[in-house]
């Protein structure tokens, strides 16, 4: 296998890791603030539909995106009623909201495109187009760095960039703000956090819609940079693996990006049959290969990762009286 | 110590909740130009207004017993099965392998051994997952959620490469003989007088997910081992205090989880289909958690909100049929009973609580 | 005259149909510590998180220094001066001590410059106070008398004028709950206002210049503390009199029943706990273990009761027990003879969302006496259940209620109903009245005297050294997973087992 | 009245359930009749629908895909006065049924004679949706052609999933395209559903050639996509709809390459892609093998491919 083919293959898993990675950080703030979320899902695919539609009318592709934060924000205002205000079953309301996505996008799309459930083909500005990084060209003649510059590094969607600044900011807002060290304790103890003065409700809305802001992101990724638009049921089940990653990431940021960028090299080596065969010297079997980022990710679960103690007070409406 | 008389908790609340969900679906009905008392008007004559309908909703209720009642086994464990689907996947392949290879002398041990073959097949896509939970500390619920795709690619190899008659582009298994066609709704109520439609699918597993239910109910609130599940599922540290084996429970749970789950086969594999087919499960596992969540893990809940979805698959189907409403409006429909029943539901039970604690203080 | 530092006029607050406070007035004067007891469920807590901010009165007004103050949160009522200490600590767990004070507290939105701010006065406060705290130790790892500093120290931070203590010194040792009211005369002095929910008249008699007692809700009495004695207070609080002391004969031990030789414990963490105990327990006499919390004693009721694994030999009646394996679990030892009313019963004792019935056949759920086959015999489970309830005096008598929703004393009362009842050959009881009142305290002593009096072995833990004299018939002192040395209660005292507990001496 | 039952995938699957939309949609204009439809949500609708319509008196019941086989062959003797006809089946038996299938493999040997044609690097690429035996088909026909021009020719072959959701994954569809391009593919051949819709879009934005199914797809990219593997399942369903209660059943009908049931697209899209020596090939093709001077392997017919393991 040579560098290149290595280099593209990273350049898929990043790709794909990319919307995995805004899932599993969406996830986490709302996780650590002790609401747990199922319906990352619907709201990545309300934010992919969303986003493409209106950067399909408006053939701006920034409006999209607004739009598509927008379009998941709604839903985790619902989320936030269920289980912050209403202190309902956070599970039940993450299901709920899967369906009620996956439901309303099609009906919506077809209402306003007559095109069966999907946006039209996003031209022009209706797209994030892949930024060339400066000096990618120049470079890229240079051993090593320059081919992991020009292959591997530039030539991503703006988005993909956002999502990698993202894991620091993360990692700061959590741990180096009084915001961050709010949240955590929310997640924790709500109870020391409303003694302490600090208003329970408050802080669990905001973290409900900063998970609203990147699945918008994540969503708005999907069908405006990936792809051109929006087809029903897109996100197929990133959201649930976005899930499985944070577990797998015991709800740590820079975990994150390692757990989903593993996730995405499992999925990006899926796709390259010809490589798996080179290495261990025999074809995989089709349906095999399909199962086996599943597979490996058991194997690496059930073998090196320990026991992931979610927050404490995770997916526990915060009751003082009944 | 209710501030709540019981009948208000357990009727009166989800009714109101459902009259909301069923207000809020009739505007998006009207929102799509549609006419949604005539909606309304089909949904509950499709499936509820002919012996018919009843057939497809209890077919479908029967589905997602089974798989409702495979989470809530779960969740008394305070475990979070999300592996129903492939658990009922593998429950498939175990019907089929033991209706088309085993001569049956009769439906009835036919059944009994395909039951059997369905809960252990589903038992072990269980077993696994749980035992790296126990042993490993692997979340269940990742490994549950691979576990449903490991499942499809194997239940795809083995339709496409292994069990698909030669000849046939349908990736699905060969019909199974006459001799392990189960009895419908139809042949088991004609000998008592009942006419019960003929081609409705619903058939004796119905009565199998219907004792599911009962067992189940004896298993949690009259057994050793239902308390033991409980206890364990309530607080870990005291179930260890008792000498009650987190490992043991973990594991059994998850077993009999799975077994239950699988064991939905024997209803759309050997009941419906009479064959098996890639996609015979079509979610029933995820809906099993709905199920499951709104029947509060109660063996009676969850009879209910299987019905409830059962209802609501018939009912849409007919919508379907007989109107240009797309099927996703179904989806919308079910998420908006999902989300008010299960998740808004203090939304109606906090006003009402305040009105009952009114009435009790002028009454003192 | 100076305006009163606190003064609740007619608050009301009721819990769904609970009513936990019923017009309650009381005023405290500046610079006074104010006692507060009353029975379990009396409303104590919850006057208090009113004050705090955290419940919100249905009726009934707050004055702060004669002012009127609405304190419709807890950020209102630390803005009005107001500290409070809660019964259950308020604190994150996984967060370090220092994160803990500033939470809520921040200086500006950077952690790190709160954090240095904080790092700077906690030094100055540890040194004003004695209250000396790792800043940078988690929670989850250090003694609950040590989370009781950090809680007093967040009050300190916030600058509250006016501090409230729930049952501050439940947790405590004598030395900690000592050096806590050393504490407290100090803030005293310096001006500030203390409340004082506590069980223990000892304390309150030591320590406040007035008391208040509450009963079913209601405030019965408030008291200059030098104008009273504790019988006339335990009257008030229960409704009658109490015998504050434990009344026994001399023990009359018979053979060995529990037999422990060079018993070791090592925790997950890798850590030696025990390191090798040596003790024995007689039928018919109370053993007493005394030690500061942490020094192993948890651990020696663990290993005992089956739910931590050990080395070495431990002899019940003459056969030894296995202390790994599958045979070491809390079953196996009950089916030798073996009962036990653990640490925590909220933790460990008791399935919290159980019913009082399901609870008392907890452990003991595959006996023949509740279950035939696989089925439990739930009949007979409830029926026992309301015998005992009765005996044991536990209210409210009703075997549906869960066991959330009894207060401590009660709740402690079904465990104990529980363990005793099933004539153990061995008793092991660790902290039996923690956060309980004066009536139910009374009890259980009489329950484990009555126990040992039917030639029973019984093994007592409690960080209480009050109850260990009163109860042993000889005492053991734990000092670092040793056993430091044993002493007869008639012939030691509090001083002497302190020293022992600290480690000196032997 | 006539009525349609699409497959499970959906009426807007961007190609077999929309193909016998458009079919039916041409008979409604064209006549001014009307007719009933269904999309099926789940297997057990499939028996469900076709009673239900049956028993309300529509004629003929047009139906899609293989799944329908055996849900009708259990029916259709209870309503012998009702015709059917199944798009996709040909292994069944029954008086009213007209079976349809198409000679797909035909059809995409054509196509692949063009993709090794077109292609510079001989290597090209096919991307199907779910791993089921009807998109191995298109693939075995698909490699067929290509080696038949071009002996030496790679073909890389990738199924997007195994579960339904392979039909919908175009992000799937999009990584699979770039894998295959940088495994040096310039033409691929997308059999996908919904998931084709970004393997042609990741095509056209990476400057290969893509190659469409189904429908006429080449508008999507004008200039982008070499052709399309057309299968005139519009027309099949046009053509039952009109026939109405006068179906000729009974039979199996194969529509080919000589019923134009099956074919290669071409139209101004793709003019300026279409040498005339491409031209020339495929339609010398399409001669000898409805004259049977070539035989396309069936992949139905063998469970294997001569040209391409899966
Ligand atoms: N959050 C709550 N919700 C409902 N009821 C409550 C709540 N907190 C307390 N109660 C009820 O209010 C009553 C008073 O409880 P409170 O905690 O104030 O008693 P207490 O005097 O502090 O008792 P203890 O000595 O056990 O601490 C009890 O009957 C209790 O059941
Ligand atoms: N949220 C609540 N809902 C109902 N009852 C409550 C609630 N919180 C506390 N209680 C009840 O209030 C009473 C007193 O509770 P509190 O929290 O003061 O301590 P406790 O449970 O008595 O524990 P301890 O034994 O440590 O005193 C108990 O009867 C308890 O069950
Ligand atoms: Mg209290
Ligand atoms: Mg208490």
């Amino acid at each position: 296998m040579d560098f290149l083919t290595l280099l593209q293959v990273f350049d898929s898993s990043v790709r794909l890791a990319v919307p995995l990675l805004l899932a599993c950080l969406a996830g986490l703030f709302s996780e650590r603030a002790g609401i747990f979320d199922i319906g990352l899902e619907g709201k990545m695919l309300a934010a992919a539909f969303m986003s493409a539609a209106i950067a399909a009318i408006t053939g701006n592709v920034w409006i999209g995106l607004l739009a598509g934060i927008g379009a998941s924000m709604v839903l985790s205002v619902v989320h936030g009623l269920a289980s912050i205000t209403f202190r309902g079953n956070q599970l039940i309301s993450g299901v709920a909201i899967n369906f009620l996505a996956a439901g309303l996008t099609v009906l919506i799309a077809q209402a306003w495109f007559k095109q069966g459930g999907r946006t039209p083909s996003l031209i022009g500005g209706g797209r994030f187009e892949p930024i060339t990084l400066p000096f990618a060209e120049t470079l890229s003649g240079v051993p090593v760095f320059g081919p992991i510059y020009a292959e591997l590094i530039s030539g991503h969607s703006i988005l993909v960039y956002v999502a990698f600044a993202a894991v620091p900011f993360t990692w700061w807002l959590l741990f180096r703000t009084r915001f961050g060290l709010r949240l955590r304790a929310v997640g924790e103890n709500p109870a020391a956090v409303d003694t302490a003065g600090v208003s329970v409700v408050g802080l669990r809305y905001a973290a409900v819609a900063i998970c609203g802001i990147l699945c918008g992101i994540a969503g708005a990724y999907l069908s405006t940079a990936l792809q051109a638009g929006f087809v029903k049921d897109m996100s197929a089940g990133r959201g649930f693996i976005a899930l499985a990653a944070l577990i797998f990431a015991k709800w740590r940021p820079w975990y994150a990006l390692y757990a989903t960028l593993l996730f995405g090299l499992f999925q990006a080596l899926e796709l390259r049959p010809d490589l798996i065969e080179t290495v261990i010297g025999i074809k995989v079997q089709g349906q095999l290969l399909g199962a086996l980022p599943y597979i490996m990710t058991v194997v690496i679960l059930a073998g090196f990762v320990g026991k992931a103690i979610p927050p404490r007070a995770g997916g526990e409406p915060y009751v003082k009286e009944r | 110590m209710d501030v709540m008389p019981k009948w208000a908790e357990v009727v009166l609340v989800p009714l109101i909740s459902l009259l909301l969900a069923a207000i809020i679906s009739c505007l998006v009905i009207l929102a799509i130009g549609e006419d949604p008392v005539a909606a309304v008007k089909l949904m509950v004559s499709g499936a509820l207004g002919s012996t018919y309908g009843w057939g497809y909703t209890l077919y479908y209720a029967t589905n997602f017993m089974f798989t409702g009642l495979a989470v809530a086994v779960a969740f008394h464990a305070r475990l979070f099965n999300i592996g129903g689907e492939g658990q009922a996947m593998l429950g498939g392949l175990g019907v089929a392998l033991a209706c088309l290879y085993i001569p049956w002398p009769h439906w009835s041990f036919a059944l009994l051994g395909a039951a059997v073959m369905a809960g252990a097949f589903g038992a072990v896509w269980a077993a696994v997952p749980a035992y790296l939970q126990a042993k490993r500390g692997s979340h269940i619920v990742i490994t549950t959620i691979m576990f449903n795709f490991i499942a499809a690619a194997l239940l795809n190899y083995m339709l496409v490469n292994q069990l698909r008659p030669k000849g046939s582009m349908d990736p699905a298994s060969a019909r199974f003989s006459e001799t392990v066609h189960l009895p419908s709704l139809h042949e088991i109520l004609a000998p008592i007088g009942i006419n019960f439609s003929k081609a409705a699918p619903a058939n004796i597993s119905l009565i199998v997910a219907i004792l599911a239910c009962l067992a189940l109910w004896v298993l949690i609130w009259r057994t050793k081992l239902g308390y033991e599940i409980r206890a364990y599922g309530h607080s870990e540290s005291a179930a260890k205090y008792a000498g009650i084996s987190p490992v043991k429970i973990t594991m059994i749970a998850m077993i009999i989880s799975g077994a239950l789950a699988g064991m939905m086969a024997i209803n759309n594999v050997m009941g419906e289909a009479e064959r098996l087919v890639l996609n015979s499960t079509e979610g029933a596992g995820f809906i099993g958690i709905a199920v499951a969540l709104m029947g509060r893990s109660h063996p009676v809940g969850v009879f209910i909100a299987a019905i409830l979805f059962g209802f609501l698959y018939q009912g849409g189907a007919e919508l379907a049929l007989w109107t240009s409403i797309p099927r996703e409006l179904i989806v919308v429909i079910q998420a908006l009973v999902i989300l008010f029943t299960g998740a808004l539901d203090n939304m109606v039970r906090m006003p009402l609580e305040r009105i009952f604690l009114a009435l009790r203080r002028r009454d003192v | 005259m100076t305006a009163p530092a606190i003064e609740l006029k007619g608050i009301s607050k009721a819990f769904g149909p609970v009513q936990a406070n019923k017009d309650i007035s009381i005023s405290v004067m500046p610079g006074t510590i104010h006692g507060i007891i009353g029975e379990n469920g009396a409303g104590k807590s919850t006057l208090m998180s009113i004050l705090y901010g955290f419940y919100k009165a249905d009726k009934g007004d707050i004055f702060i220094s004669g002012r009127k103050t609405d304190i419709p949160d807890s950020q209102a009522a630390i803005a009005a001066g107001i500290g409070m200490v809660f019964q259950h600590f308020k604190l994150v767990e996984n967060f370090t001590v220092l994160e803990n004070i500033i939470l809520g507290a921040e200086d500006g939105w950077s952690l790190s410059t709160s954090l240095t701010k904080a790092r700077k006065s906690l030094v100055d406060l540890a040194a004003e106070y004695e209250l000396n705290v790792d800043p940078d130790a988690l929670i989850e790892e250090i003694g609950v008398g040590m989370q009781q500093r950090v809680e007093i120290l967040k009050a300190l931070y916030r600058q509250a004028e006016i501090l409230i203590l729930d049952e501050p010194t439940g947790v405590l040792t004598p030395a900690e709950a000592d050096q806590l009211f050393r504490i407290l005369g100090r803030l005293r002095e310096e001006g500030k206002t203390i409340i004082l929910i506590t069980h223990k008249l000892r304390e309150i008699m030591e320590i406040t210049d007035t008391v208040s007692v509450m009963r079913r809700g209601e405030m019965t009495a408030t008291v200059k503390t030098a104008q009273t004695n504790p019988e006339q207070l335990a009257e008030l609080m229960v409704g009658r009199k109490v015998l504050l002391r434990v009344d026994k004969d001399p023990a009359t031990p018979g053979d060995v029943v529990l037999d422990i030789q060079n018993l070791r414990v090592v925790d997950e963490q890798g850590v030696e706990r025990l390191k090798g105990i040596n003790l024995q327990v007689r039928a018919g006499e109370v053993v007493g273990i005394a030690g500061v919390a942490g020094n192993g004693q948890s651990e020696l009721l663990e290993v005992l009761g089956g739910y931590a694994d050990g080395s070495g030999t431990v002899s019940v009646n003459g056969a030894p027990i296995d202390l790994t394996g599958k045979l070491s679990d809390g079953k196996s030892r009950r089916k030798r003879g073996i009962a036990h009313v653990p640490e925590d019963r909220q933790r460990e004792g008791l399935i919290m969302d159980y019913m009082a019935w399901e609870n008392t056949a907890f452990g003991y759920h595959d006996e023949p006496a509740y279950a035939s086959g696989i089925l439990m015999n739930n009949a007979a489970i409830k029926q026992d259940t309301i015998e005992k309830m009765e005996r044991f005096d536990v209210r409210p008598p009703d075997p549906k209620l869960a066991a959330k929703n009894f207060s401590g004393g009660n709740q402690q009362k079904i465990v104990l109903a529980r363990e005793i009842e099933r004539n153990p050959d061995l008793l092991l009881i660790g902290q039996p009245t923690r956060g309980v009142d004066i009536g139910a305290i009374e009890f259980i002593h009489q329950q484990i005297v009555a126990l040992r009096d039917q030639g029973k072995a019984i093994l007592l833990v409690s960080v209480e050294l009050e109850e260990i004299l009163a109860l042993s018939d000889r005492v053991a002192v734990m000092f670092d997973g040793h056993i430091m040395g044993e002493r007869l209660p008639d012939e030691t005292d509090e001083k002497e087992l302190g020293l022992l507990m600290a480690g000196v001496g032997a | 009245e006539p009525a349609l039952i699409f497959d499970l995938g959906g009426k807007f699957d961007k190609s077999f359930n929309e193909a016998a939309f458009n079919g039916a949609q041409r008979w409604a204009e064209e006549t001014g009749g009307t007719f009933r439809e269904i999309e099926l949500q789940s297997e057990a609708q499939r028996e469900q629908a076709l009673r239900r319509f049956a028993e309300a008196g529509a004629n003929p019941i047009v139906t899609m895909g293989f799944g329908m086989a055996d849900p009708l062959s259990t029916v259709a003797p209870d309503y012998p006065d009702t015709k059917f006809a199944v798009v996709d089946v040909s292994w069944i038996k029954g008086d009213n049924i007209r079976q349809v299938s198409f000679a797909e493999h035909e059809g995409s040997y054509l196509v692949g004679m063009m993709a090794a044609m077109a292609s510079k690097s001989g290597t090209v690429g096919f991307i199907g949706g779910m791993d089921v035996p009807l998109i191995r088909h298109f693939g075995c026909g698909y490699a067929q052609g290509v080696k038949a021009v071009n002996p030496d020719a790679t073909v890389i072959a990738n199924m997007t999933g195994t579960t339904p959701a392979a039909w919908n994954d175009p992000v799937k569809g999009s990584e699979l395209t770039k894998a295959q391009i940088s495994q040096g593919a310039d033409v691929v051949f997308a059999a996908a559903g919904g998931t084709g819709v970004g393997v042609l879009q990741t095509a056209a934005d990476e400057n290969i050639l893509s190659i469409g199914v189904d429908s006429n797809q080449n508008h999507l990219h004008p200039g982008k996509v070499l052709t399309s593997m057309m299968k005139r399942v519009d027309v099949a369903v046009y053509n039952a709809m009109k026939a109405g209660e006068d179906l000729e059943t009974g039979s199996v009908i194969q529509l080919g390459l000589a019923e134009d049931g099956v074919g290669a697209a071409f139209d101004e899209n793709n003019a300026a892609l279409v040498s005339d020596e491409m031209k020339a090939a495929v339609e010398e093709a399409r001669k000898k093998i409805i004259a049977g001077d070539i035989t396309v392997a069936s992949y139905y017919e063998n469970d294997s491919c001569p040209a391409l393991t899966f």
